[in-house]
């Protein structure tokens, strides 16, 4: 039961995360200078922000920007995290050695910490946030990939693969891609939670997306100046994350369990994320 | 006649453990040798080298006269399909996420084979519904998971999956040992049913005096990885057999 | 003079019944062997006598006494006083029979600690010389589980077991994870201590030519029933059950080998 | 031998990370000439930034840059900090005290949270006490840690003036550290949770019940004993999110820290500091991590024995 | 008890020593007058600058330099005021006064870029001559620079020594600086005992700390929390007129540079630009609308010309440009015009002004893509951008110097569109060269005329600066930008 209502909550977000911009009742980027920082009401749900414009849409076409970049940069990640797991697992020796060390050197540096050098270095834009970010998240997946293969590596049937002339390719398609997917599923939708909070930080650092797109991280930052005069401009995108964090975070331990056991350690799956 | 495997003196260590220390043997055509040990005694070891799923330190493997020692890319593609293996662990013998289907017709599907002489020609569906006719299971094992069958039954389909490439050589390392008596029975009748039909040699490992005096003509007894006896079926009360042999022999009498 | 009785012993889950009322006695230094194939109940029918039966397990029973005692009404404090003093287990997967943590000596300590008030040095002297008893190295005790050999393992977990003379020592599949040669060594030992001591063992399996060597008395089960009982020569001569006999045919022999095993119920497995 | 692959590890890790911070800041566009030049208040022309360029020998070729770089790491000298002039060592080591009063004031709120948390959930495993610890947890791993400071800032600072808005002393600290806390403790909470339940149905546990231990000995030796693990491995990577939430947290309050520091180095440029903070970073990484390692020796002796036993 | 300022009681001190509590924007990032990058030590009233700059008239007084004299604005002669004490006691001669400009040159590229000191030579205790690299009026002006402070860098210590009413007692550039009276102050005795000075760019935390009594005066409260500051009857908010201009760049070497380089077209995005409106809005009414580069009525402020603003005056320049319009749409060969701007976060007003322009522009079918530079400086020069929202001092130590120097000079860094134009750099070259005061301040207002006619700049908007304080406190001026200016005086005090 309690089950059905998540769903259906994830079900309804996303469906407004599709349609966000169709949905919006307003321009998200007009300007009304004569309508500014009016709370929450019947005209503007969300009341409007120091420039008049309407919160509620940019609330509603701004999740696609913090959702869609997120999920970008977790989809790059992936597709080089994965390999790279799969072969260092596979192959192990000194080729998995060295490659550890790589991803050792990338974890060492805890990944809030990296993320704002490079946004801060090269300074604020999309480009630029999905750089940073897949820099610090590719080595999860390697890392959570390779313990997976290693895991199923143990096992006879791989050599039985390996007598029956298998090759690596296709062993690792074969075998070892639908071992891998379900975890590194689970770990990516856990991911989505931790990557938005990132964006979100790295936005009031002054290092997100940028204005006058609207985007939920930015929005925040904008409205940081007017916490104390118009707290709902930071109370409403803050919750819209902390919505969608949640809905993630809750969706990606279902997975986490539903997957863990039969793939990875579960702590492998928390300890990457 | 020449013999389908020969060993020559092998050799593996693990670090400061000789696991295989010296071994020399062989299996001569249809045989089927025994291989009797406690744990650690390096059987399964022994197993890996001569299925090249490991590199021996020294001395030779050699299957039909030649060398599987240093082959490399297609030349030892070609000589590993002629080998299977059946091992101890039924539930990781089978990738989890594969049908009992994808799994059992995998080594056939990699060589491009159509179908083993021994059954008659059909799909690839038809041909994995009699081998699992061989071996004595329904065709709705097929679209089942591993996790969805008992350990005989994995072990059953793990046979059907190693002669359907119709092997030179066949090796089981302990196929029964995870099993119930009554189901290892049933194993052991089945092995030796299609030993006979098919006239493959084999290797059988056991920690069981008892299922290797079931299986094998000719034994060896392995303990800290040399060969310290070695028998004929009809010899195993014999004088003059090695102290440990006599020792295994005493656990195994009723 | 029985030393436990149980009658109409019934083990459920919130939503099914796994035992059905089995009934069984053992006697003052009797050796029974329960026999069944996996999934039988044989292991949560002997978890119930002392009260180790997993969360979410309840068991009723109309007479459950052992040694002149109720078990059904006995405390936690009790149990707790009855286990490994009075009643010791043995069980399978001796790789867990000890925290990974700890060295041997230690959680042999432990038990003493928990049941005795000994003086330290008198401790140490009991463990180690009830190693000795299991012809094991003394150094056993400074030792970590993953330092030892499997066998020696559960040895070990025999000695965990013995420390205290317990009346009653219940052997859960103590063999299936060693190899034959291992087995045969542990059961030796505990055969040897049940002599010396006179205690009763109630011994699981589902391996009968195990049960045949060492038990006085067998007990069959199948599907939470007790199928058959009886001693073991009468039953290895005249089995009665189906069950019983096909257990018995699947025994391969090492003198006058067939062909073929026979085997009852083709097309089971 | 193990002490030596470790010190191998250990150098070739920290080879890497001179690496990466010569490389991150080259790769950077941009330089500290502008800064150093004040050109807000100084009117400087192009040919003078590059001269200046040209005398820091920011115009060298790459491979000898990094030698020197390399030359001077070797002597313990992490340069000067273009904005200050001073040693960075001594800049950092100045901020240094601040940030590990915060993260460490955290930590231990956290590991308190988690040690009530944690055994509440588990005690209470499924029914409502452990729904509130899951739901705590859920709440602490999706809320912005800069969000929630500045809401308690306006909540308890602002509206209801009981605690300091910044500064140090004071309980200047509660807010910072309730805040970082709160984001630092749910990884912790629910992985002793789910250990403390896990290890009460591990063989061992039940054998030792099977012995007749008190159930006092069995959690506190045996099930504790096999929780505090997964805690430990969690310890070294919670530190990335302890050390990024300071950052954010050091921001909101004011707290001179080092990752203060950090974001002014960033916004001008003053590479020498970045570079020292990288490296900083990194060997506080390792050593946590070989800090984690040895505790895992201690909390597993498995770990360390396995290899000596069979050899 | 009390009779004249001298206390020997202890207990009579406590009770009457007068701590003030101030919280500036940007903290010191090191203790070293020279080197420091934000004015923090200037501020705190411990140090003086040869010249001064007088917040209410915007011109350069004599501070420690009495008075100076020179012929060609190339060899000058500082005549010291005499009677001056470090905080050590030592005395201020020309020696400690060369000791301490030799250091700001040689730590600090800055200062040697601005004061361009060729060599210096003490002539007597209390004179000290200079000599330029070149003809350099503008010297007296840069002397004024924060980091030109004259302290004694012999002096032993991390804290600075300079000769002003107070001294460090404390200086935590992460925490406070604690400062005391100098009771040997040269111009009288300061009022206050002590002086604990903060730093907090954060400026809902400056606000949160003036309403909760940690700080007595906190210069610049956020825009937004201005109306309920002045509503609490305890506090005062002191507002003037900054000396900083708000504008537009315009790219003049970029992909668009024909477009840039026609005046006509910069008129019309010039009347795209709703002053007005920014003004009341994302400035929230603290600002002036500005049209030129000076404005106000300062001495070289030029006759204020206002702009036409709307859609209307646009589209007509924008004609008058060659470019077509048709239904109030502008549009070259038939394709919309699309234009880069680039802005950046340092000053949060400035991305909102972006976003007004492009509202704006919108409406005449121009789009303008903004985007957000981290850093500003390093992202205009490499020239892919069309304008720019820009804020720089205009009036910089009451000269038009530095700013036209910067923004128009040929090779000036902070000519970021790459403006070149010879009747303008001659101009400019003239006025660097001009030693009269009376001339410079005719030359300036020239050239910021010419610029207006031009409209090479969008000129929009003067912020102002402002600071809350207690009603306690008095003595207190706002100074109109914190560069320039001590903002902790002798006559500050708290009742
Ligand atoms: N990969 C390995 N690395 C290190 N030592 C190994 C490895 N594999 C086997 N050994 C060691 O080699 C010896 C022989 O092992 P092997 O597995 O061949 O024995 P076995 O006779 O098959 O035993 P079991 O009956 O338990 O399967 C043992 O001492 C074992 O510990
Ligand atoms: N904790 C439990 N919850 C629910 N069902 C259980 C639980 N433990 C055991 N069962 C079920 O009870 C039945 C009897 O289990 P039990 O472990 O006693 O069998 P067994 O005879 O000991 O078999 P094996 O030889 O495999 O040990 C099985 O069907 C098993 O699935
Ligand atoms: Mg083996
Ligand atoms: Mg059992």
């Amino acid at each position: 039961m309690k089950q059905r209502i998540l769903i259906a909550i994830v079900v309804v977000l996303l469906v407004l995360l599709a349609f966000g911009p169709l949905i919006a009742p307003h321009d998200p980027n007009l300007v009304d200078l004569t309508a500014r920082l009016q709370p929450p009401g019947w005209e503007h749900w969300f009341g409007t922000d120091q420039l008049g414009r309407d919160v509620f849409s940019r609330i509603l076409t701004g999740g696609q920007t913090t959702v869609g970049l997120t999920v970008l940069a977790l989809a790059i990640s992936v597709v080089i995290g994965v390999p790279i797991g799969l072969i260092a697992g596979f192959r192990g020796g000194r080729l998995d050695w060295a490659l550890m060390r790589v991803v050792d050197a990338f974890m060492a540096l805890p990944e809030y910490i990296v993320a704002m050098i490079i946004a801060g270095i090269l300074g604020a834009g999309f480009g630029n946030l999905v750089l940073a970010i897949v820099i610090v998240k590719w080595v999860g997946y390697a890392r959570l990939t390779r313990s997976v293969v290693m895991q199923e590596k143990a096992k006879d049937y791989l050599q039985v693969s390996t007598i029956s002339g298998a090759s690596t390719f296709s062993i690792l398609r074969r075998h070892m891609m639908p071992h891998v997917i379900g975890p590194v599923l689970a770990l990516a939708t856990l991911d989505i939670g931790k990557v938005i909070l990132l964006v979100a930080s790295l936005s009031y650092l002054g290092l997100g997306v940028q204005p006058p797109a609207p985007e939920w991280g930015s929005m925040l930052n904008e409205a940081q100046t007017y916490f104390v005069t118009a707290p709902y401009l930071m109370i409403i995108p803050g919750c819209a994350i902390l919505i969608v964090v949640v809905a993630a975070n809750w969706l990606g331990d279902q997975l986490q369990q539903r997957y863990a056991t039969g793939g990875a350690r579960k702590e492998d799956v928390d300890v990457a994320a | 006649m020449s013999p389908v495997l020969e060993i020559r003196d092998l050799v593996k260590t693990y670090g400061d453990v000789r696991a295989v220390d010296g071994v020399s043997l062989t299996v001569g055509p249809g045989e089927c040798l025994g291989i009797v040990g406690e744990s650690g005694s390096g059987k399964s070891t022994l197993a890996r080298c001569l299925l090249t799923l490991e590199r021996p330190d020294s001395g030779d493997v050699l299957l039909e006269g030649r060398s599987l020692v240093g082959l490399r890319g297609g030349a030892l593609k070609e000589s590993r399909q002629r080998l299977q293996v059946v091992f101890q662990n039924p539930a990781s013998s089978f990738n989890s996420k594969l049908t009992m289907f994808e799994s059992l017709m995998e080594p056939l599907r990699i060589r491009g084979d159509v179908c083993p002489s021994f059954v008659d020609p059909g799909t690839p569906r038809e041909v994995a519904v009699r081998l699992l006719d061989l071996v004595q299971l329904p065709k709705s094992v097929l679209d089942r998971k591993p996790g969805e069958l008992s350990g005989g039954e994995k072990q059953r389909v793990a046979i059907a999956r190693a002669i359907s490439v119709e092997p030179t050589l066949m090796v089981f390392d302990e196929p029964t040992a995870s099993l119930d008596v009554s189901i290892q029975a049933r194993v052991l009748n089945l092995l030796q049913d299609l030993k006979d039909r098919l006239g493959i040699s084999a290797v059988f490992i056991s920690h069981d005096l008892s299922a290797v005096q079931f299986m094998s003509e000719r034994s060896i007894v392995l303990r800290g990885g040399r060969i310290v006896d070695e028998f004929h079926r009809d010899e195993l009360f014999d004088d003059g057999r090695d102290s440990y042999t006599r020792e295994l022999i005493r656990l195994f009498e009723d | 003079m029985s030393l436990l009785e149980i009658s109409g012993l019934r083990v459920s889950t919130a939503t099914q019944e796994l035992v059905h009322g089995i009934d069984l006695t053992i006697d003052k230094g009797e050796w029974l062997a329960v026999i069944g194939e996996s999934g039988s109940g044989k292991s949560v029918s002997a978890f119930s006598i002392a009260d180790l039966l997993p969360r979410g397990l309840t068991r009723t029973a109309d007479r459950l006494m052992f040694d002149g005692a109720d078990l059904l009404t006995l405390s936690k404090a009790g149990y707790r006083e009855l286990r490994g003093n009075r009643i010791a287990y043995v069980f399978q997967d001796y790789q867990q029979a000890f925290s990974p943590y700890y060295r041997i000596g230690k959680q042999l300590d432990e038990v003493l600690k928990a049941h005795t008030d000994w003086k330290p040095e008198r401790r140490r002297e009991h463990a180690a010389a009830t190693l000795e008893r299991l012809s094991l190295p003394g150094d056993l005790l400074h030792r970590y589980p993953f330092q030892v050999s499997g066998g020696q393992l559960q040895r070990a977990a025999l000695a965990a077991a013995i420390l205290l003379d317990p009346a009653l020592i219940i052997a859960d599949e103590p063999t299936t994870a060693l190899d034959a040669v291992n087995a045969s060594l542990v059961l030796d030992q505990l055969a040897d201590i049940q002599k010396e001591k006179g205690c009763s063992v109630l011994f699981i399996t589902h391996n009968l030519r195990l049960a045949g060597k060492f038990a006085d008395t067998m007990a069959i089960m199948q599907d939470g029933c007790v199928k058959e009982r009886g001693t073991v020569s009468d039953i290895f001569t005249a089995p009665k059950a189906a069950i019983t006999r096909n257990l018995i045919a699947a025994i391969p022999p090492l003198r006058n080998i067939p062909a073929r095993l026979p085997v009852a119920l083709e097309g089971v497995a | 031998m193990v002490a030596l692959k470790k010190l191998g590890e250990g150098l070739v890790f920290l080879w890497l990370l001179t690496l990466v911070a010569f490389a991150v800041v080259k790769l950077a566009p941009g330089d500290v000439v502008l800064s150093m030049l004040r050109i807000d208040t100084v009117a400087v022309t192009n040919e003078q930034i590059e001269a200046l360029r040209e005398e820091l020998g920011l115009n060298m070729p790459i491979w000898q840059q990094y030698l020197a770089y390399l030359g001077s790491l070797a002597h313990l000298d992490f340069g000067t900090s273009a904005m200050t002039g001073q040693p960075v060592i001594a800049e950092i080591g100045k901020a240094f005290p601040a940030t590990l009063m915060l993260a460490g004031y955290a930590l231990a709120l956290a590991l308190i949270l988690a040690a009530i948390l944690g055994a509440v959930g588990a005690r209470f495993a499924g029914r409502w006490p452990d729904r509130g610890v899951l739901a705590f947890c859920m709440l602490g791993a999706s809320i912005p840690t800069f969000w929630l400071a500045l809401v308690m800032l306006n909540v308890f600072s602002v509206r209801l003036g009981v605690v300091p808005s910044m500064g140090m002393g004071d309980g200047g600290m509660i807010l910072p550290t309730v805040a970082l806390a709160f984001a630092v403790a749910p990884p912790y909470i629910k992985i002793l949770r789910n250990s403390l339940i896990e290890s009460q149905d591990l063989d061992f546990v039940r054998a030792s019940r099977s012995r007749g231990l008190g159930e006092q000995v069995i959690f506190f030796r045996h099930i504790l004993r096999a929780s505090l693990i997964p805690v430990v491995t969690i310890a070294g990577v919670s530190l990335g999110s302890l050390l990024g939430g300071t950052v954010v947290v050091e921001k909101i309050f004011g707290i001179p820290g080092v990752g203060k520091l950090m974001l002014e180095a960033l916004t001008r440029r003053d590479y020498a500091v970045i570079q020292a903070f990288i490296i900083l970073i990194g060997v506080i990484v390792f050593l946590i991590n070989t800090l984690v390692d040895l505790s895992y020796r201690w909390l597993d002796p498995a770990i360390s024995l396995k290899g000596k036993a069979r050899a | 008890a009390c009779g004249s300022g001298s206390s020997d009681s202890t207990a009579d001190a406590t009770a009457a020593d007068k701590t003030l509590n101030f919280v500036t924007v940007y903290p010191a990032n090191t203790t070293d007058a020279h080197q420091v990058q934000a004015s923090f030590i200037l501020n705190s009233g411990a140090v003086e600058t040869l010249v001064g700059f007088d917040p209410d008239t915007l011109e350069l007084y004599p501070w420690l330099a009495e008075s100076w004299d020179t012929d060609d604005a190339q060899h000058w002669t500082f005549h010291l005021r005499e009677g001056v004490e470090f905080h050590n006691g030592e005395p201020m001669t020309a020696e400690k006064v060369m000791a301490s400009l030799q250091d700001s040159i040689d730590v600090n590229p800055g200062v040697a870029a601005a004061l361009t000191i060729d060599s210096m030579e003490v002539v007597d205790e209390h004179t000290l001559s200079i000599t330029t690299a070149d003809v350099y009026p503008a010297l007296i002006s840069n002397l004024v620079h924060f980091n030109a402070v004259i302290t004694d860098v012999d002096a032993e210590g991390d804290l600075p020594v300079g000769t002003g009413a107070f001294k460090f007692d404390s200086f935590d550039i992460a925490g406070e600086a604690v400062l005391s009276r100098n009771d040997s102050y040269w111009d009288g005795t300061a009022k206050l005992d002590k002086v604990v000075m903060t730093a907090n760019e954060d400026s809902n935390a400056r606000v949160m700390a003036l309403q909760s009594g940690d700080a007595d005066i906190i210069y610049r409260p956020g825009l937004e929390s201005l109306p309920t500051l002045e509503a609490d009857e305890s506090l005062t908010v002191d507002t003037v007129s900054g000396t900083r201009v708000y504008h537009l760049l315009y790219n003049y070497s970029g992909a668009n540079a024909d477009l840039w380089n026609n005046e006509e077209f910069r008129r019309g995005i010039d009347a795209l630009v709703d002053r007005q409106s920014i003004v009341d809005t994302v400035m929230g009414g603290q600002a002036t609308v500005a049209y030129n580069v000076f404005p106000g009525d300062w001495p070289f402020s030029p006759e204020t010309t206002e702009h036409e603003f709307g859609v209307e005056a646009a589209l007509q320049h924008f004609e008058a440009a060659g470019l077509d319009v048709a239904d109030g749409k502008v549009t070259r060969d038939g394709q919309p015009l699309s234009l880069k701007m680039a802005t950046y976060v340092a000053r949060a007003e400035l991305p909102q002004i972006a976003q007004i322009v492009q509202d704006q522009a919108r409406q005449v079918g121009i789009d303008m893509e903004i985007y957000v530079a981290e850093n500003i400086d390093e992202y205009l020069p490499q020239g892919d951008w069309d304008l720019v929202t820009y804020s720089l001092l205009t009036i910089s130590r009451g000269d038009g110097a530095f700013f036209l120097n910067s923004a128009f000079g040929a090779d000036a860094a902070q000519n970021h569109g790459r403006l070149d134009d010879p009747t303008l750099q001659s101009m400019l070259d003239a006025f660097n060269k001009e030693v009269d005061v009376d001339s410079r301040t005719e030359q300036t207002r020239e050239i910021a005329e010419y610029i207006d006619a031009e409209a090479y700049n969008s000129y929009i908007t003067v912020p102002n600066e402002s600071a809350a304080f207690k009603d306690t406190v008095t003595g207190w001026k706002t100074p109109a930008n914190e560069f320039e200016f001590q903002m902790i005086t002798k006559d500050l005090d708290i009742n």
